[in-house]
């Protein structure tokens, strides 16, 4: 299985998602630059974390103006899975990919550190390893992760399941349902703030990551497998 | 060359943090008479075409790129404008 | 056009117009003698910046001279953009430190984060990869409302410009005290790693190279930042002030990469970062350290408002600028490259063989002086030095045990000292994480990250403990050492180099002088004791509010190396039933405490004794018993003493508390701030080993499973009893109660 | 209760790099026409007290609090205001 990082201008935690990846997971990634993001030749996408175009204007919008948003959301409507992290999380809203929009966490501050999660949809293809309900910690790191939809959305994300992750040691960020990661509605693309990359190994963060990746893996592996 | 300010507010129904901790600001200040305080974003732009033109491209700029409609409106006024 | 407004060469020295930019009469007068007539307006802005304190480093010099440069695994000592050491595997850690007190001072969050955006140019135009920040700042202690505006601002200001270029910051630290009140100092580090073959140097050699200018365009903001850092800040002249420029640490971070790839190229001759006096410094540096010439035409360059002088051009302080010599005929190579990136590079002069820094502007030599004057001529003072009448009153008392009622609320209230208390406040808002190889983020002895591809880690740390400082220079100066060095030790990692930033009053003062002077004298000797030569550095003169200096403050950043990952070693308990070992005896040395300053709102008297050669064989017995993985966990006994470093490793340590037994009088031992001292934990079964090695160690008690700090002294008086719970809220508590915020 | 628009923009000699990479993305999406762009603050306020005292309050608050004269500088409209 082939992943693509795609790497915008600023995107400076591509080599974290690259590592964890190659090195950990151990399937095939690349770094693919906005500039020439053929995905086609991809079986999944990731949009790393980073402050892609420096967060300038709102974190996500600037890179509205790279032709490969054309790319990223046929790759999204060909079902491959896409997942975005931090600031690919805020890349995919403001694309329109997903739902919603960012503000400013409550505390107005840039905040980091580990973040308890309670897994809520055990389900998709990001999640399937992971039990219903299980409590795992992920680190976090962002300014604008207060995630924002209206009320109608809100109850629309509940009913189709599509609420994949919730912040449970108080509600961070001051997101909406304690949102943390909510897919689109095909469920092939999920987007998230905080940062399972930085939980694959247990010397730097912890390894509550690392079931998001296998999980990605194997439904992938069992689809190839089917159509084989 | 036009002149165009840009004004980008946050929509009615979504909270402000910032404008809030700035009213307590204010108001641990002895800026006791503000009752509200919302912080949006003023984009001044300079560019070519005729006022008409520059209207229909402007709308085409906040709808694509500088606006997020799902959280703010916005309102842009052309030629002699405020804030400089 | 402009340069028709210009004063005379005549007029500058007639009406002593070189005064307003900084020189002295006797500084004009050399100037003219080496370049045999006078100066024009642009030549005299060249000699201001170029014999500025913070370019020449005119008072300090003889200071620094005193420092151990050398060493096994130095590769490149103080001189360049940032010091190199070897850490085996062809590999290098690069480092330096630098302040931003002056700018900080003014607008904070500007400041502080350009600050970092310059010494992360410096580490990555040596041709290293940034990957880590360490910072270390002061401010006033908070119950001023602009010294808590200074302290959130320009933590806000860092952490904007790390997390967005994605760099981590690992370790740092922040003390509080009066005397920094509204002239906060803001001291950035950063740490880079790169292959000796890529190893960069800013040299403008080879007659006909082109020098190329890329990044940011030139605007006239900062002009006179160089001179302006070495002067005393007028609080209230909002008006009077230079421009400042925010940084902008997208720009940055694209420089970076490019930079970083132009180093694989062989078309590259030298890099330097346009820092402090911009374009001046680094051509004539470039030039003056290659034994060549540079000539620029100054209408090449990228400007960023009409009608600049040459003067104005060559003084600017714009951000995120860099000057790049290439092989002629090869430019092209490097200007696709910044393409790439978005950066424009632009070919604005040649590399020339008469030694001359050349400026041209709008068809007219504008500026023609030996490169070498302006780099290396600057004059040298030996300023007078003079033992402070305190001093002789300090050492003349006795020490003395503080009076203390209630032990255990004296221990709440320590921890609530923002010296004392918890800084997660302060870290939390910066990403820690990026990049993945931070091993040990903020919170513990020392930062640690791994160097990935191997199993070795980079541990990092920055102290000083000005207050010792201040009573008795030489023995602070040492302290400072010895402490950062005890916080990588803790971790499990060797100090292998150090680099400073010496932040004091005016040197013009005597007994300023006499700080800088003996404090050097106790960091020479502690690094050489300790093995950390001192690879590069900055020096920051004249923080003064009023005329009244700030504590002497040379903060020292030192970095070690583990060799082995899994000797890696943090602070906290890890296990019910370990025991407890306590290094060193306390005796009563409260000068410059917290508990003194607390007590009587001031400090006086000596500062604790320190004895380097005791020092090292403890530091070398502790690391040899954590890289023989007999130690659990380890801390070292700072401000605030015994007690305070108890409680540290239970607060992270969920679950786990601690029944210990101490002897003598229970106020020094519990808060005295001896130094040498170091909290340890060992397996019961390693015991024995452990001793065996460090042969000074004493148990003193066990950790538990219960969430107490139980500590009893001689005849089983219970001293303190509390809840872990309870101290740790004080301890977490405290900065944001202070600053009226979230935690 | 009267509305004020505080408008806030980056003093001519500060470079704005968040308008200027505003700026490359509105170019790469085709508006070629934009010279430039300036990102600034737009407060909006809302406030009891009459026309002359909101006026000298107003300037209170920017001066204390609201804007950072170091790199800011600002103007405000009182009553019928833009941007809503
Ligand atoms: N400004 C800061 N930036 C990052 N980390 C900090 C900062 N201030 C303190 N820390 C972290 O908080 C912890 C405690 O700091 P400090 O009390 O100075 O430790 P020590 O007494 O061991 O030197 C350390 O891990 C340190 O790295
Ligand atoms: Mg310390």
């Amino acid at each position: 299985m082939r992943f693509a990082v795609l790497s915008f201008p600023g995107s400076s935690c591509d080599v974290d998602m690259y590592h964890a990846l190659l090195d950990i997971v151990g399937v095939g990634a690349e770094i693919v630059s906005h500039l020439d993001a053929d995905l086609n030749n991809f079986d999944a996408v990731v949009i790393p974390t980073g402050a892609s175009y420096g967060d300038y204007l709102r974190p996500g919008a600037l890179a509205q103006s790279s032709k490969s948003i054309d790319g990223l959301k046929a790759f999204a409507d060909s079902g491959k899975p896409i997942l975005g992290v931090g600031n690919g999380f805020q890349i995919l809203v403001e694309a329109g990919i997903l739902p919603g929009a960012f503000l400013r966490n409550k505390g107005l501050k840039f905040r980091s550190g580990n973040a308890k999660l309670a897994v809520q949809n055990s389900t998709s293809t990001f999640t399937s390893i992971y039990e219903e309900g299980q409590q795992i910690t992920l680190p976090f790191a962002h300014e604008y992760g207060n995630y924002y939809v209206d009320a109608d959305t809100a109850s629309q994300l509940q009913e189709q399941n599509r609420i994949v992750f919730t912040y449970e040691d108080g509600n961070l960020d001051g997101s909406v349902e304690k949102i943390a990661g909510v897919l689109n509605e095909q469920g092939n693309v999920l987007g998230m703030m905080p940062l399972p990359e930085r939980a694959v190994e247990e010397i730097i963060g912890g390894t509550d990551g690392l079931p998001l990746f296998r999980s990605i893996l194997k439904n992938w592996s069992e689809k190839n497998v089917n159509h084989a | 060359m036009t002149k165009v300010n840009v004004y980008v507010t946050l929509r009615e129904s979504v909270v402000d943090p910032q404008g809030i901790a700035t009213q307590e600001a204010l108001q641990t200040l002895g800026f006791n008479e503000v009752e509200s305080v919302r912080i949006g974003r003023l984009i001044q732009l300079e560019l070519s075409g005729t006022d008409s033109e520059v209207e229909a491209r402007v709308t085409e700029m906040c709808d694509k790129l500088l606006v997020n409609k799902v959280i703010e409106d916005y309102s842009f006024e052309i030629g002699e404008v405020a804030g400089k | 056009m402009s340069t028709m407004h210009e004063p005379t060469a005549q007029q500058i020295k007639d009406e002593k117009l070189y005064r307003q930019m900084g020189m002295t009469d006797e500084e004009f007068d050399r100037a003219v003698e080496m370049i045999g007539r006078l100066p024009n307006y642009t030549e005299t802005g060249l000699f201001s910046a170029m014999w500025s304190e913070h370019c020449s480093y005119k008072s300090s010099k003889p200071v620094l001279r005193k420092f151990p440069t050398e060493g096994a695994r130095v590769l490149q000592g103080p001189g360049e953009g940032a010091g190199i050491v070897d850490i085996g595997d062809n590999q290098a850690a690069v480092f330096k430190m630098e302040s931003h007190n002056s700018p900080s001072a003014i607008e904070p969050f500007i400041g502080a984060a350009t600050g970092a955006g310059g010494i992360i140019r410096d580490v990555f135009s040596m041709g290293a990869r940034p990957v880590a920040l360490v910072n270390s700042m002061r401010f006033g202690d908070l119950t001023d409302e602009r010294d808590r505006y200074l302290f959130e601002q320009a933590v806000a200001g860092i952490a904007s410009y790390g997390n967005t270029i994605g760099i981590p910051t690992v370790a740092g630290e922040v003390q509080f005290d009066n005397c920094y009140s509204k002239r906060p100092l803001v001291n950035a580090m950063a740490v880079g790693l790169l292959n000796h073959e890529d190893i960069q140097k800013g040299l403008a050699s080879g007659v006909g190279n082109t020098v190329l200018y890329v990044g940011a365009k030139t605007g006239r903001d900062g002009i006179h930042g160089a001179t302006m850092s070495s002067s005393e800040v007028a609080v209230d002249k909002e008006a009077e002030l230079p421009v400042m420029q925010a940084g902008d640490p997208y720009l940055e971070k694209l420089l970076m990469e490019a930079c970083l790839e132009w180093v694989k190229s062989d078309a590259l001759i030298g890099i330097q970062d346009m820092g402090a006096a911009g374009l001046t410094s680094s051509s004539a540096e470039m030039a003056s350290k290659a034994g060549y010439g540079v000539e620029l035409n100054l209408d090449l360059v990228p400007q960023r408002e009409e009608g600049m002088t040459a003067y104005e051009m060559m003084l600017s302080e714009s951000q995120e600028r860099m000057l790049v010599v290439v092989k002629q005929g090869r430019e092209q190579e490097i200007i696709d490259l910044c393409k790439k990136y978005g950066l424009e590079a632009v070919a604005i002069g040649e590399v020339t063989d008469d030694k001359m820094l050349r400026l041209t502007h709008k068809g007219e030599v504008v500026a023609e002086i030996l490169a070498d004057i302006l780099a290396e001529d600057a004059p040298v003072y030996y300023k007078k030095s003079e033992e402070p009448a305190y001093f002789r009153e300090f050492q003349a008392m006795e020490n003395e045990e503080p009076a203390v009622e209630d032990l255990k609320e004296t221990l709440s209230t320590l921890l609530q000292r923002p010296t004392i208390a918890s800084k997660e406040w302060v870290y939390s808002q910066f990403d820690s994480q990026a990049r993945t190889n931070t091993v040990v983020a903020p919170g513990s002895s020392a930062g640690v990250i791994r160097v990935r591809g191997t199993n070795k880690g980079l541990a990092m740390t920055a102290d000083c403990n000005s207050r010792y400082i201040y009573l008795d220079p030489e023995t602070g100066g040492k302290i400072a050492v010895a402490e950062a060095a005890r916080n990588l030790v803790c971790s499990g990692a060797e100090p292998i180099a150090a680099t400073d930033c010496l932040n004091f009053g005016s040197p013009d003062k005597p007994e300023v002088f006499w700080q800088i002077e003996k404090s050097a004298d106790g960091i020479a000797a502690a690094c050489r004791t300790l093995n950390a030569p001192i690879i590069g550095g900055n020096v920051s003169m004249s923080n003064e509010v009023n005329g009244v200096p700030v504590y002497p403050t040379p903060t020292m950043g030192l970095v070690g190396l583990v060799h082995d990952l899994s000797q890696v070693t943090t602070t906290s308990f890890k296990q019910a039933g370990d025991a407890i070992y306590l290094i060193g005896e306390a005796e009563a040395e409260f000068g410059g405490s917290e508990l003194q300053q607390m007590i009587h709102g001031r400090i006086f008297g000596k500062a604790p004794a320190i004895d380097l050669e005791i020092e090292a064989t403890r530091q070398q017995a502790l690391l040899k018993a954590i890289q023989s993985r007999l130690v659990q966990s380890a801390t070292d006994l700072s401000e605030g003493g015994f007690a305070i470093a108890l409680c540290e490793k239970a607060f992270d340590a969920e679950g786990l508390g601690a029944e210990v037994t101490l002897t003598g009088s229970a106020v020094t031992a519990l808060f005295s701030e001896t130094q040498s001292r170091f909290l340890v934990t060992v397996k019961e079964e390693l015991m024995t080993a452990f001793e065996a090695i460090v042969t000074d160690a004493v148990k003193i008690g066990t950790v538990t499973d219960q969430d107490r700090i139980v500590i009893t002294g001689d005849n089983d008086a219970v001293l303190i009893d509390g809840t872990v719970e309870e101290f740790r809220s004080a301890w977490k508590g405290a900065i944001p109660c202070l600053l009226n915020s979230e935690a």
